[in-house]
């Protein structure tokens, strides 16, 4: 077996086999009568790893073995492939971020004392994580409660410039009237409010 | 295959010697090393091996054709007689060694019985009509059996992966996670914040009052804004310049305008920014499907 | 982004997922200013192809998209890389498989009306759980009969790109030859009636 043929042998089966191979296992392929010592297996290795250069794998030494490898420059782009489909948020969410957003700064148990059921840790994460609140003091009573308010990126998402751009309460009264009214009319367009309408008693196990 | 010729064997039916196994045959049983291609029929046989061919058989009309090809004949001009004999020998065998025997085995005994009796009815060449050949209903289901057989045998001998192909792979490090996060429209915060304050019988402790700002005159202005550009992002449709007041009533105007059918709200997708435009003038016209506001 | 560009980018992005990739995934893969149309995602496919020929792995298109494969020439000395043997199907699974892959949909009645045998549920079983089958509906006749269908991931597999590419099915030959033979001469049926009697016997006496 001539050295391109070992070459092309150890390279279809690093790609078929998707993980490291040692050396041994490589040369395991091969019956004994035909089976290249250490050092031709090496050799190989070393041929692989020079015509991968300009190419985008690469071999490289791990602790089990040798492997072929995506280079990391293409890390950033080729992940987008396994992209998480966004998944909806829950009204139980809208209503906690409603709540901080309108009633800053407020404790959790404020929160529960409007909504009625308990604040889901992952909501408060959620939330915290995406970057549209956080902690902005503590109250002072036992327990010293974290008080939790809005940020500027929240600002920046619903392209607010301060928070007297939320609007007002009195909006809601005119959107009371209008929904009702709404609700009767059956147009398509505020289904889906009219829809959220009874969920309100759903449980926070959803974020 | 010459047709005379097959014809013709209908003449030997009877003939009891069958003819010995084709050349290149398979053994389809290595009993203690010999291959083994045919049930002996004076021999004892090991009950396993006779298991053994069994389990070669995908069925009676698997046993069927493998005694048509094994004399070479045609499919479409079988002798009846001398298969439903040779057939017969086989459940003889299968049962005389209790082995079980599914009951398609014997349904086909029946059917070839059957089959062989309607041909030694002699042809009523008077009546004018043509009489199906009695055959005709087996010939066609060991056909079609046939194809099918033949079509697994193709499918198995096409490359497929893990034994024939591999799927290349190489290992990704330093993958990120990629998430698209939710969008939330300040509108579905607001509902939210809606049924929540309504639910905690809150609302007659909020400070309502009536805006100076007149909504009627910002439906006139929406709509203007909507006829002269079509399509408009809905956020765009508020000034954030004219404070907490002008947002709100470019709110009310806007559901005013949907409750009044001047305007349509649209969202491609979920998640994706709301559109507003004018709502079509032709009422039958038809409207957005996937029209709706999220808002949970 | 020039095309030498893009085709390291299709080739890291086949290798790294693992899985075929189709036209449309691998264009996901690029923000909406710089997504390359269709057409040029094919040619950059083209071109992989091209570069793959001499090497131990070829593009393939199957039915959900390309795949980077390691060519066939290597199996038998990549398969003592795994312990286990590759499956291999009972005449039985194949048969059920090809009645239901030329046949779909189709239930498992009528694929036992063609075996002459019942079908096994192990079968059925095996079938779905390598995804090859899925049900695909039922039958509007008494007991609701479950259609059987193939998937996607069977013709990826076998490496097809539709059902089209499936080996063809042989022609059913005409049985009216024949039959005509037996009615014109006549002495065909004569003799058949004749010889029938004692034929009967031997069978009578073999029972």
């Amino acid at each position: 077996m001539d050295s391109g043929q070992l070459k092309h042998i150890v390279e279809a089966a690093l790609l078929a086999y998707g993980q490291p191979l040692s050396v041994d296992q490589l040369r395991e392929m091969f019956e004994e009568y035909e089976r290249p010592d250490a050092a031709d297996m090496r050799r190989a290795l070393a041929e692989l790893a020079r015509e991968c250069e300009g190419r985008p794998v690469e071999l490289v030494e791990v602790a089990s073995g040798w492997r072929l490898q995506v280079r990391s420059a293409f890390a950033a782009r080729l992940s987008r492939l396994w992209q998480e489909r966004p998944s909806r948020y829950s009204r139980a969410l809208l209503e906690t971020l409603a709540l901080i957003a309108y009633r800053q700064p407020i404790t959790r148990g404020e929160i529960e004392d409007v909504r009625g059921v308990t604040v889901n840790p992952n909501i408060v994460r959620t939330l915290t994580e995406r970057g549209w609140i956080r902690v902005v003091g503590h109250r002072e009573v036992p327990g010293h409660p974290e008080l939790l308010g809005t940020t500027r990126e929240f600002l920046d998402y619903f392209g607010l410039r301060s928070l007297d751009e939320l609007p007002s309460l009195a909006a809601l009264k005119d959107m009371d009237d209008v929904g009702i009214q709404l609700e009767f009319t059956g147009a398509p367009t505020v289904q889906a409010a009219a829809a959220g309408l009874p969920a309100a008693n759903d449980a926070d196990a959803a974020i | 295959m010459n047709d005379i010729a097959d014809s013709a064997t209908i003449t030997d039916a009877d003939a009891p010697i069958p003819p010995p196994p084709q050349q290149g045959e398979m053994p389809f049983a290595i009993v203690d090393g010999e291959p083994v291609t045919e049930v002996p029929r004076d021999l004892y046989i090991p009950p396993q091996a006779l298991e053994v061919f069994l389990e070669a058989f995908e069925g009676p009309l698997d046993l069927l054709l493998y005694l048509i090809r094994r004399q070479n004949l045609d499919v479409l001009d079988i002798p009846i007689a001398d298969i439903t004999r040779q057939y017969m020998e086989y459940i003889q065998l299968m049962q005389e060694l209790d082995l079980e025997l599914a009951g398609e085995y014997l349904l086909m005994a029946a059917m070839l019985a059957e089959i062989k009796s309607r041909m030694l009815l002699p042809r009523s060449g008077e009546a004018g009509q043509e009489e199906e050949d009695p055959r005709a209903e087996l010939v066609r289901r060991l056909q079609e059996y046939e194809r099918f057989k033949q079509a697994a045998e193709d499918i198995d001998r096409l490359a497929r992966l893990d034994r024939d192909l591999h799927q290349a792979h190489a290992e990704l490090t330093h993958r990120q996670v990629v998430r698209i996060l939710p969008e939330v429209a300040l509108q579905e915060m607001l509902v939210a914040f809606k049924d929540v304050v309504q639910r905690a019988s809150m609302f007659a402790r909020l400070h309502v009052r009536r805006e100076t700002l007149s909504v009627r005159q910002r439906m006139s202005d929406v709509l203007a804004q909507l006829e002269g550009e079509g399509l408009v992002e809905f956020v765009r449709l508020f000034r954030p310049e004219e404070g907490r007041m002008g947002v709100t009533v470019t709110f009310a105007a806007l559901l005013e305008l949907l409750r009044e059918g001047l305007i349509d709200i649209a969202q491609a997708e979920p998640y994706q920014p709301l559109y507003a435009r004018r709502a079509a003038r032709d009422p039958d016209a038809p409207q957005i499907e996937d029209v709706e506001i999220t808002t949970a």
